[in-house]
């Protein structure tokens, strides 16, 4: 046994199965679909058939039996096609907690199947994904929440793919959840995060690498300019240097590290600031083209801004970190 | 060096901002460059003409008030401070109405300015086209000369052209002499939008305004009355007018001042971690340090030495303060910061700052070039 | 009267007398010879002569009677020369302190007549100049402290023309002065500093700006590339735009302002950051001609960066602003 | 994925750790870069190949430990945390042995590698001239052959010579065929600096240090044994080398992380605003991403995936994240930060980062063709 940073050879399957079949039923068009209110069922079936919805869950309780370091590597592929359905929400955050917590209130099957999509209640009382979600779960603590059929209403976003809906009232019906496996559930949401940011902001390079090499100005390609050149090779510097560390918070989180807290706020620091300076660059880069929402820039830079702030935000990580090194 | 305003300009000052606390529209106006709220700026926009706040700065006859270079800072001041509604008149106003003050004859003054500061005629800016963007030279849409009905026949697609689908008219650059070099035989037009031939499409744009549109014109006849400068030396005259898009007319300091100051009192409003505390410091200073080039700038003007590349500069500086300022309002809405509302807005169209008017990386080529003297590269 | 911002023909012929005086007389050489421990006394002799030291006191009290708008846009020279002498400490800050004070200790005298040079103490007892000065003031308060004759070691710095000095002991001996002058003088060193590191980062670009046009790799002038340029192009921006701000704080020291200290912080953190972002741009596009102590650009890196240490720094800087703008 | 070192590894780090624990001068040595320096380090690193820690990932015959990459990171990162004096022998060690171990002969390996390893013979680099800096090609020294006497003879100028005036050899490009297109034509070549028609002069470096040095090279002669490669295949020898510089070996991890940990310890040691405080947060994020990243990377050599140009963006990370480190440090000194010291030394010293073994222009440039495909330019 010795160091050894990359994924197995089934890891590596598994995410190129999701790489997969979101290329072929998860293209843009899928996404502009969920911002008309399509719901993409279709795309949810696929996913579940996959196994995903089960992927973190024990063999013994139903699922595959299958560790952070995978689920990370697939929310990579699921940030790069912009899914619009609680993935992570459901897969890697609630399946997990749902199967360790005792399965109370009793929706690990639904969740298994596919039947239930479970959306999480975020710090002012919106839930991205609450209109297409069967459970909405508060990790804020101290208890864990169920809030399915609570009255909430649909919120008008930057990002309108995501089923936006603020509740019209604080969490209640709460049920006992050990603290450390709501912690945990808190830093799994939070590496969910980190892993679809790196996944988006590659998604954003590859569109502007392909944009700027097509597109011509003052006789040349404008991806031959020096100044786009170096813009995008900081930006691909950031997200080729964040996604290591996500893989790593995975690992820590998978394997109960004591320093798991410090490394998933290190990888969503750097997630963060990779996909943002990565929207910056491709929206940049690609001139007026990039602001118009024909084009399919938009979808992937209103996702990661979405993301981006669904959480504590960045210095509540940095936070973590100082406290961690002792700053 | 003396940076007080006159007793004058403050009683200006004064007038401005009584009439503007009184009458700015309360709750804010919808989006102009969505059609709804494109209706109810343009009563705005006439309310303002009524009282002669619409273009303070140009002649009485037209509309305006004479008023000094300072007055229209302190007015555009008091206009960003009480949060009056974005000019949706701003294309013509503050772009087209330079041009026409420097290169117009005194019919076109006479027939465009003052239906313009009116908002009976609204003008939309027709420079980009699928090919011509950050290369503003490569422009294909060409008008053919027609001797007989002594005008121009105009054809070609413009693009990008923001309110383009609720305006009345277009300026713009068409290719009168093709076998010329890319920047010669270009001509400045001026295009009623209701022309035969003249289809206008409006499209998204990333704040989901629909404030964009394709122009295409097909064999659109303009009269020779609609030509501005000279045919052939169109490009000297939309200079002229970039330059006002880039420097002090499109955003005045004031603007700048006012957004760091509804920064503060966002930051104000709850708890707020020092990093973001430090942005609002920094968006603030930022905004300070532009209002006082812009004074600089003024006094330079005002004394007769021309502004040069400073235009670039402006535009670097209020563009990238912009977005920052922006970003920290983002961080600190948090979760809120993807509910629509006016601070996603304006960050998503302070996006917008470094590429319209000319790309960042076209302004600090112009920077290196013309201040530093750097070789073309 | 109404708003005019620009100097006034005296100002800029005063500010024109200064740099003329400083193009010859303040070359790199001189800055050079500095570092070799000379005292660089001829210079001073021609700077009490242009009348500099008593610039900034009352025509009664025998000076010009200038005000801070002048000594900014002189300091902008002294800055972009690198004098090796304690310039703006003497001249913008002990002179008018001492004038206004009731000349304590006697020292006016000596000061306008170009005898006594005055250096400033540090926060951590380092006066930079300490060891070309005669008399040594301590602007920390409560009191004014006259340290002339202090035991005081020389400290091996990496600016090595200022005659670095470290106090052996904490500054005694102190004079009480009016709590608002000492103030003042506080603001007027900050203002100082902030001014010359204008003059320093310009001087820094205009030897990039000549270096890269000369300078060829590739068979074209370094200075074609587009990453030079526009480096150079953002840090020519910031620059730009710290010197009004600077003028404008002398403006509001000047006239007793009520908002002096916000907008000197205002101008010092433009300044220092302006300075900070040229230097780096200056040694990074000359590339290993930058590193060399041969080459004249450390001599006015190593200036920008020294001056920008001696104060209270950026942070204290902003948290004025913060203060005074309720954030 | 497993992120453990094993038993047998973890053991290795302890007995490193000890040894260096036991053996640090304490205190530091002076600067390696000055000639009083040069000889304590001579000194330190001679105990070092003693006791087998000077090369440890070379073969045992050449004065290593057969250590495998993990262990060599292992190594370094301890060598970093004891704050062991810097290697005056990484040009050789670190650069030209990895050239010798893919290009050399078993003769000059023999003869060059123990030597090295031993400090005795003392390597600096030649590539730079005076009119060929980041434009490596342009080279002009040239080498003539000599036939009759079986070799070559060298005649230019080598400038920036780190450590020239106190090394003993020198290797590096000449152009042996003038007429051959640029890369083409050049040959590396080994040379003692003790030759015949061989003068160095040392200079003056930013930190103050007297390291860096011209080399003057008058009709030298060097026998065919000291080409390394064939004669006008050096351009590809010598890019081998610069990856070498670049990537992993030149700049491990160890050294950041120890880095960022002394600078928390500085922030401790005083009040230090949020601001620096972020800083220092920001600095151990840097160095623990650029540790995750090397491990990723060397698990993709190990496992035969070729690091292609990920040493681009390797030494784009390490040397931004090394000035920013300094940055912050110079800042939480205040004014200390004037005193000649380790730390404002290290600031100095990290600016070379961005410009020394190719800008870091031309690695953004590297890193947007090759990486992600766009034209020339």
């Amino acid at each position: 046994m010795t160091v050894r940073f990359a994924l197995t050879t089934d890891q590596a399957a598994l995410r190129d199965a999701a790489r997969d079949l979101l290329a072929t039923h998860c293209p843009p068009g899928t996404v502009r679909e969920a911002w008309d209110g399509k719901p993409a069922d279709g795309l949810w079936r696929r996913l579940a058939d996959l196994g995903l919805t089960g992927a973190a869950v024990p063999e013994e309780l139903g699922g595959l039996g299958l560790s952070d370091v995978e689920m990370a590597a697939v929310l990579v592929e699921v940030g790069y096609a912009a899914v619009p359905l609680p993935v992570a929400e459901t897969a890697a955050v609630a399946a997990p907690l749902l199967a360790a917590a005792g399965d109370p209130g009793g929706h690990l099957a639904g969740v298994l199947g596919g039947a239930t999509r479970v959306a999480l209640a975020g710090r002012t009382r919106l839930v991205p994904y609450g209109g297409r979600a069967e459970l909405v779960l508060d990790l804020a603590g101290p208890g864990l929440a169920a809030l399915a059929d609570l009255p909430a209403e649909p919120v008008p976003a930057i990002d309108g793919s995501r089923a936006l809906v603020r509740l019209a009232e604080a969490p209640g019906g709460a049920f006992e959840v050990d603290a450390g496996a709501l912690a945990l559930a808190r830093d799994r949401a939070a590496l969910a995060v980190a892993a679809q940011l790196v996944g988006l902001g590659r998604r954003m390079l590859d569109l502007t690498v392909a944009y700027v090499r097509e597109r011509h100005q003052f006789g040349v390609p404008v991806g031959g300019f020096q100044a786009v050149k170096h813009r995008l090779a900081d930006a691909t510097l950031e997200v080729e240097f964040a996604e290591p560390a996500v893989l790593q918070a995975a690992w820590a989180a998978a394997t109960g590290a004591p320093t798991r807290a410090r490394d998933v706020s290190t990888a969503y620091v750097l997630a963060a600031e990779a996909a943002a300076g990565a929207a910056r660059a491709a929206i940049q880069c690609h001139g007026a083209m990039g602001y118009t929402v024909e084009y399919d820039l938009h979808l992937y830079a209103k996702r990661a801004w979405a993301l981006a702030a669904d959480g504590d935000g960045v210095d509540a990580h940095l936070a973590r970190v100082a406290d961690a090194i002792g700053v | 060096m003396d940076l007080t305003h006159s007793r004058e300009d403050e009683e200006f000052r004064a007038e401005a901002r009584d009439w503007l606390v009184a009458n700015v529209p309360d709750p804010p106006l919808p989006s102009g460059d969505t059609r709804a709220g494109f209706a109810a700026h343009l009563e705005w926009e006439r309310r303002l003409f009524a009282e002669g706040w619409s273009a303070v700065s140009w002649p009485r006859r037209y509309g305006g008030r004479d008023a000094s270079l300072w007055r229209w800072l302190i007015f555009e001041e008091e206009y960003a401070r009480a949060g009056a509604p974005q000019r949706v008149t701003q294309n013509g106003i503050f772009l087209l109405a330079p041009t026409l003050f420097e290169f117009g004859t005194a019919e076109q003054r006479d027939r465009v300015l003052p239906a313009m500061a009116a908002a009976e005629q609204l003008w939309c800016q027709g420079w980009s086209e699928p090919g011509a963007g950050s290369d503003l030279a490569a422009i294909t849409s060409r008008a053919v000369r027609d001797e007989a009905a002594g005008g121009w026949r105009l054809t070609g697609q413009k693009t990008w052209t923001t309110r383009g689908a609720f305006c009345t008219h277009l300026f713009g650059l068409f290719r009168t002499d093709p076998d010329a070099p890319r920047h010669r035989g270009l001509t400045y037009f001026l295009v009623p939008l209701d022309a035969p031939g003249v289809e206008v499409r409006g499209f998204g744009r990333l704040d989901g305004d629909e404030g964009f549109a394709d122009v295409f014109l097909t064999d659109v006849f303009v009269p020779d009355r609609d030509v501005v400068g000279r045919p052939g030396e169109g490009w000297k005259v939309a200079m002229a007018t970039t330059g006002s898009e880039r420097g002090l007319t499109l955003r005045p300091p004031g603007r700048f001042l006012a957004a760091a100051e509804r920064l503060a009192e966002l930051a104000r409003s709850g708890p707020a971690p020092a990093r973001l505390r430090e942005g609002v410091v920094r968006a603030w200073i930022g905004a300070r340090a532009y209002d006082l080039y812009t004074l600089q700038q003024v006094t330079g003007m005002l004394e007769g030495r021309p502004p040069g590349a400073a235009a670039s500069l402006n535009k670097l500086w209020w563009s990238e303060l912009d977005v920052r300022l922006h970003e920290t309002a983002r961080e600190l809405l948090g979760p809120e910061s993807d509910v629509d509302g006016l601070w996603p807005r304006g960050f998503l169209f302070s996006l917008a700052g470094p590429i319209y008017a000319g790309t960042n990386e076209i302004q600090r080529n112009i920077v290196a070039e013309r201040v530093l003297g750097l070789p073309r590269g």
